[in-house]
């Protein structure tokens, strides 16, 4: 591998709202290597959603990114490009696909319209030759009779129709990556897994490199080949997927697995985690994970752990003083 | 504050006998304290440049006499009452048990226009109410030397100059005050019951009640307003009553559809599902989940309302359907400055101010409203 | 799409018939003598009892109001007490200068109400958005026919003691032409025609204008939070295109359906102001049959009013229609 | 088989009429809900599980009464639901409540979470001023909150919470039979599993009957007795949790657990991919609904022209497919 293609340092967003500080992405830092599918996995509100529209710049105000915060696509500094130069980035180098295919489309222009539109802007190519590119984009993500399509308005197709739609234009200019924000959560289960089939061939084909973000630690340990378990704007772990299900480090992702319901076994109880999610206007001071987790001790509730160890980083104080690993976390909640 | 013992309260209670609102100040409450400030000093003020028309009120015996002689005393009273309890305790207001209202008139009291709009329409009923103390001139009565006062110019003695009869604008303005200040509220009134019964009953039932209702609605919406109502008084005989009775009896229909879209959209809510679920009957269903629901857009639409009421009833005294003259309204004394526009601009142009104050008070606190019911901004 | 505007007009006919009952009704409920409404100096008693026969008077009430319907969906809205002729033919002089007067008023309206409500929507919480809401609160907040006579009193008359004030921006305080207008080249009629319509239009739209500004701004702020608006920013769109091809489009299709209901008020508006302006439409014809108790004129000129605003929803509807691609298949749907 | 079953639905019909053309006539239905036939024993948990329009919460409503059905028999307890009064229904709501999905939409936003339990003990006289107070505090600790919280309203407390209190609004009637319609669909996966071991404990502790409808099967899998799956309006599956998850005899049942993203990866079968949309009750095809879907490799005319009927398979399990 020749090296990531996107390195994301330090991001913090922060919305400057008239409650307060809002520190929504709070020093989370990854690299996306070329082809490669990273998750993104966490509970509402944990800022995985925000980490990916910082990405492309696209956080309203009172939202902002902080000063000191790197994300570099090759040997471009994003956070530093001019607003022009960004809009190159934006659905050429790096496109975006969300969670509601129901809103995200225009309900007043066509599919074939919104689609030629960014192949135009960014290939500078006429209306005729934006309009059969299209149509190519359509037929590649499984529609059938493309040229039909185009001219239809999104009312006109259902739930999986619209989120492939979705997918075509977000590829129609090759980008080097995709964000992928919950693009699988409104839909049937049954139209989830068509989805996340295509994606998967899709990329294979395309080579993109592509960052999904899920509430969902199934889907997530489906697609990814490397996942970062996010928590109160922190990244809390960070390893290859295979590692993160079976071995997890953090006491959070360990809660996490557990709290899943499981189709193979039928067990009396779940198993929990405590409390809930923190409003991010007020993180707990510390681990953010403290107030909810089994094994916390005075050290946590003090000092902020850093991501430690090596090759599945967990931002935890186990990982210096796992003696302190108590059976109340074992036996869940 | 609960701290503070028997020798704490005194202190308080001499400070607010000084001047209400100053243990208010102390206590760094500065909009409480200004806004009682404002009101005791203004009530002395009344009380002591008024002085010998607040003495007629024993010997003219009229009750617009009586009326402000009562205001000024309940101002009184209100300042330095409140000037002792306001604010004690409550300081401490905690977040939690607080409801939909509270939060509401918290969010309400942060936005500034409209608290500016509440204290204009605050500051111009107690105007309103103590008209009498306020003028040294009678509204209406027409002097014999006409000639002499005729079209006098903003002066001194004339604040706002007099019309072409001599009578003083400003007292014109402020008796006529009465009619755009008062029929509001009854039109509104019974256009909003009425309209919230219709809606309600519309919404909750539906079918064919719905649709005879709503037919009954949208004719009524398609005349324009101001014609249906100059046709209906001119068939009667205007009177004030006459106006209050046709507004009300015709500005319901836009409150009608407003409760009838939330009902709509109420009954599809899951808590009124299981409200259902336990067996409730549809009259307990229908006061207490549906009507506190529906109840904030219904204010909104009533203080918007009101401002509206007041621009339709000028419009309908200026074509000389309301309130017959002599007696005063802001319409009509604009008809009257009419004839003389270029000579003496202030008679039309004052008293449209003043509509314009009263009507951007209501707007203003209507869209402060607006903003503090609005569920949509909070969770 | 034909059927949905097949159904519209269906809705429409019943409409018609309720304005026409009401209109009936008020007669009816009206104090006194129904006959009263003809009681003019100008009628002599037996003209009265031929009338109180030609009209049926004496026929029970439900007879009367089938032979209201049959004259008044006929085109026979009765005989004025006052013109001695047929209302038909006063109205069919009144309409075209109402519609003149509210046409012009309604283009200002939506030009300068959309624009600045984009203005303000895409410049949210600058200053500039402030001081646009201040503005146009005072502005909807005024009186119509007080605004005219203001404009009148500083526009046509104050002027005139300016000496650098620009010819061009006096207007004539009344009236719909000059008095030489018959001596006028058409290009002379049609700016003096203007030249009158100025002060009535803005004195009859700015306040609508202002609250479509307001509408605009509340409509954009609300498809600027939607997720399309994301999307498109997503894809590298310029802001440009992002607001005017994006936003612009969803946010106006809600405001076609407001031009039918800003009717009835500029409707309203007009009396007011036709009757300030001296300028012959309806309004003023109404005005006119009030002062002179010509009541069959009066509910004639009502009547009229109503169907007008009918009409105008019905082109509204139809419109809105055609604009929404969402709204034939919503409509198939249900 | 002597005790008979709690709740038995009959041939449970829901048509919605579909409005169109120039004069509005109705052109046709919506078959929601087109003859479903289930028992609930009690004390059971029976999982209704089907995908978004499926019709599964229009059942669940039709069951309760909520809903007027077009056709079919809703026997509970022995009585005919649909012929009940007044006061017989009054019973059966104190009988049969509902929890639902949506936790910011199912609270009155206007009233204290006390208010919204003593109104339930208040209209089914159970419990009056001192006595109430103390039967909401109970309830409220019952299901995980304090008895302070009584005083707070819907929008103070998380979504979590929330589901509690609705929980907690359903149990204050004392009921047997409780309809859960999605009560975990919306919550985060770290406090849906609480409230899912809320649900299994008050089941304990009540001796409670549920019928838990969701769209997500692994949430059932721990939970549920018995499966039924549905399908545009129709059960297509039906049997013991064992046999429905362990072996699936529907084609529709099979590509729906295949299509449950899984954890582990070497618990999962082949991935059975589905062409095409869940179609529309509106235009629900004739013959098998599923058949358009269906991947069976021997599907032919019979599945395009005939309805496949529920039929008992052996081991408990029934399913409605002509290609068993």
């Amino acid at each position: 591998m020749s090296g990531p293609i996107l390195q994301v340092e330090n991001l913090r967003t922060y919305f400057h709202t008239a409650d307060g500080l809002v520190r929504a992405v709070d020093g989370v830092s990854f690299n996306l290597g070329r082809g490669e599918t990273l998750g993104i996995v966490g509970e509402s509100g944990c800022g995985k959603s925000i980490t990916c529209l910082s990405i492309l710049r696209l956080v309203d105000p009172p939202g902002r990114i902080e000063p000191d915060s790197t994300i570099r696509l090759g040997d471009r500094e994003l956070t530093r490009l001019s607003e022009a130069a960004m809009r190159e980035v934006r659905g050429n180098a790096i496109s975006m696909i969300f969670q509601e295919p129901m809103t995200s489309l225009n309900p007043v222009w066509t599919i074939g319209g919104q689609i030629a539109e960014a192949v135009r802007l960014h290939r500078g190519v006429g209306r005729a030759e934006g309009r059969e590119r299209a149509a190519e984009m359509l037929g590649l993500v499984g529609l059938a009779n493309p040229q039909r399509r185009l001219d239809d308005y999104p009312h006109e197709l259902s739930g999986g129709m619209r989120q492939r739609a979705m997918i075509a234009m977000a590829l129609a200019c090759d980008p080097d990556v995709l964000l992928a924000d919950e693009p699988t959560t409104a839909l049937d289960v049954t139209i989830q897994a068509e989805i996340l089939d295509l994606l998967c061939e899709l990329q294979e084909r395309l080579g993109m490199a592509m960052i999904f973000v899920s509430h969902d630690l199934g889907v997530v340990a489906q697609i990814a080949d490397r996942v970062i378990v996010m928590y109160a704007g922190q990244v809390l772990e960070e390893g290859a997927t295979e590692g993160i299900f079976s071995r997890p480090r953090h006491p959070y992702t360990e809660g996490l697995l557990r709290s899943t319901p499981k189709l193979t076994a039928k067990l009396p109880r779940l198993a929990t985690i405590a409390g809930s999610v923190p409003s991010p206007k007020r993180w707990p001071a510390g681990c953010r994970f403290h107030p909810r987790c089994p094994h916390a001790w005075d050290r946590c509730r003090e000092d902020v752990p850093p991501l430690l160890a090596v090759d599945q980083p967990s931002r935890c104080w186990l990982e210096e003083e796992p003696q302190r690993r108590t059976r109340r976390g074992e036996a869940g909640g | 504050m609960s701290a503070s013992g028997g020798n704490g309260s005194r202190k308080r209670l001499s400070a607010a006998a000084l001047l209400p609102g100053l243990p208010q100040l102390l206590r760094g409450q500065r909009r409480a304290g200004l806004s009682l400030v404002a009101l005791a000093l203004s009530m002395l003020a009344v009380l002591v440049f008024g002085f010998d028309r607040v003495l007629a009120t024993f010997t003219v015996g009229r009750i617009d006499y009586w009326v402000a002689f009562l205001t000024l005393l309940a101002g009184l009273a209100a300042a330095w009452w409140l000037g002792v309890s306001w604010g004690r305790g409550s300081s401490e207001d905690s977040a939690a048990g607080a409801s939909q209202w509270a939060i509401a008139w918290r969010e309400f009291e942060k936005n500034r226009p409209a608290m500016l709009g509440l204290y204009l329409m605050v500051a111009l009923y107690l105007v309103t109410l103590l008209a009498p103390y306020l003028t040294s001139y009678e509204p209406s009565v027409i002097v014999d030397d006409i000639m002499r006062v005729r079209h006098l110019a903003p002066s001194q003695d004339h604040l706002m100059g007099t019309d072409k009869y001599g009578r003083d604008v400003y007292t014109r303005i402020l008796y006529g005050a009465r009619i755009s200040l008062s029929i509001g509220f009854i039109a509104v009134g019974i256009s909003i019951a009425l309209g919230t019964l219709v809606g309600a009953v519309s919404g909750y039932f539906g079918g064919v009640v719905d649709a005879v209702l709503m037919r009954f609605v949208d004719t009524l919406i398609s005349f324009p307003r101001l014609v249906l109502l100059i046709t209906v008084i001119a068939l009667f005989q205007p009177s004030i009553l006459v106006v209050v009775v046709v507004l009300g009896l015709t500005l319901w229909p836009s409150t009608a559809r407003i409760v009838r879209g939330e009902v709509l959209s109420l009954r599809e809510r899951e808590f009124i599902e299981a409200a259902r679920a336990l067996g409730l009957g549809s009259p307990r269903i229908i006061l207490r989940h549906i009507i506190p629901n529906v109840l904030g857009p219904v204010i909104v639409a009533a203080t918007l309302g009101l401002g509206n009421i007041i621009l339709i009833e000028a419009g309908l005294s200026f074509l000389g359907l309301s309130a017959p003259p002599p007696t005063p309204s802001w319409g009509n004394i604009i008809t009257d400055g009419r004839e003389y526009l270029v000579e003496a601009w202030w008679v039309s142009t004052f008293p449209g101010l003043a509509i314009v104050f009263t009507v951007v008070s209501f707007n203003l606190i209507g869209d402060g409203l607006r903003d503090a019911l609005d569920p949509r901004l909070r969770v | 799409m034909t059927a949905y505007i097949f159904r519209r007009l269906l809705q429409a006919i019943p409409l018609v018939f309720g304005i026409l009952t009401l209109v009936f009704v008020i007669l009816q409920v009206a104090p006194g003598d129904p006959m009263a409404i003809y009681m003019h100096p100008s009628v002599a008693p037996e003209v009265l009892e031929q009338m109180r026969e030609n009209y049926g008077l004496d026929q029970p009430v439900h007879i009367q109001y089938v032979r209201w319907l049959k004259s008044f969906l006929s085109g026979d809205l009765g005989t004025s007490l006052t013109q001695n002729r047929p209302i038909a033919a006063i109205l069919a002089e009144r309409i075209p200068n109402t519609l003149l007067l509210s046409g012009t008023s309604l283009l200002l309206i939506f030009a300068i109400g959309i624009a600045i409500g984009i203005v303000q929507a895409v410049r949210q919480h600058s200053k500039l958005d402030h001081a646009l809401t201040l503005g146009a609160l005072f502005i909807y907040s005024m009186p119509s026919f007080w605004l005219g006579l203001m404009l009148i009193l500083i526009l046509a008359y104050r002027v005139h003691w300016v000496e650098w004030w620009p010819e061009a921006l006096k207007f004539p305080p009344s009236g719909m032409d000059s008095v030489n207008y018959d001596l006028l080249s058409t290009w002379g009629k049609f700016t003096d025609r203007l030249d009158h319509l100025v002060l009535p239009s803005i004195a009859l739209g700015v306040s609508s204008a202002a609250s479509v500004a307001r509408y605009t701004r509340s409509s954009m702020l609300e498809v600027i939070r939607q997720d399309y608006i994301r999307t498109a920013r997503a894809k590298g769109l310029p802001e440009r295109t992002v607001i005017l091809k994006h936003a612009l489009k969803n946010a106006l299709l809600p405001i076609i359906t407001l031009l039918g209901l800003y009717l009835p008020f500029l409707f309203s508006g007009a009396v007011l102001v036709e009757v300030v302006f001296a300028w012959p439409g309806m309004g003023r014809a109404i005005y006119d049959a009030i002062q002179q108790r010509d009541y069959p004129t009066v509910m004639a000129t009502t009547f009229v009013f109503a169907v007008m605003v009918v009409i105008a929803n019905l082109i509204a509807d139809i419109l809105y229609a055609v604009v929404d691609p969402r709204i034939r298949y919503e409509r198939e749907r249900r | 088989m002597s005790v008979p079953p709690l709740v038995e639905v009959s041939d449970l019909v829901k048509h919605f009429p579909i409005r169109k053309g120039v004069l509005g006539r109705t052109q046709g239905h919506v078959r929601a809900v087109d003859g479903v036939s289930l028992d609930i024993r009690r004390g059971e948990t029976v999982a209704l599980v089907g995908e978004s329009g499926c019709g599964k919460s229009t059942t669940a409503r039709l069951i309760l009464r909520l809903l007027e059905p077009t056709a079919g028999r809703v026997i509970f307890d022995g009585q005919d639901t649909l012929a009940l009064d007044r006061t017989g229904l009054m019973r059966f709501r104190r009988r049969a409540q509902i929890i639902f999905q949506d936790p910011f939409g199912s609270l009155n936003p206007r009233m204290t979470v006390g208010a919204v339990l003593r109104e339930a003990l208040h209209v089914h006289g159970i419990a009056r001023g001192e006595a109430a107070a103390r039967c909401v505090a109970e309830l409220l600790d019952a299901v995980g909150l304090h008895a302070d919280d009584a005083g707070r309203y819907p929008h103070e407390f998380s979504g979590g919470q929330r589901q509690r209190v609705g929980i907690a609004r359903a149990l204050a009637v004392e009921p047997e039979f409780i309809v859960a319609d999605e009560p975990v669909s919306a919550l985060d996966v770290s406090v849906q599993a609480q409230v899912l071991n809320l649900l299994a404990d008050l089941q304990q502790r009540f001796r409670l009957t549920y019928l838990f409808i969701t769209h997500d099967l692994s949430v059932v899998r721990h939970l549920a007795d018995r499966v039924a799956v549905m399908y545009l309006g129709r059960l297509v599956e039906l049997g013991d949790s064992d046999s429905v998850f362990g072996d699936p005899l529907h084609p529709y049942t099979r590509a729906l657990l295949s299509a449950v993203p899984v954890l582990e990866s070497e618990g999962r079968g082949q991935r059975i991919v589905l062409s095409g949309d869940v179609g529309h009750a509106a235009s629900a095809p004739p013959g098998c609904p599923f058949h358009p879907r269906c991947p069976h490799p021997e599907k032919d005319e019979t599945c395009r022209a005939v309805v496949p009927v529920l039929e008992e398979r052996g081991g408990g399990a029934q399913a409605a497919c002509h290609r068993i």
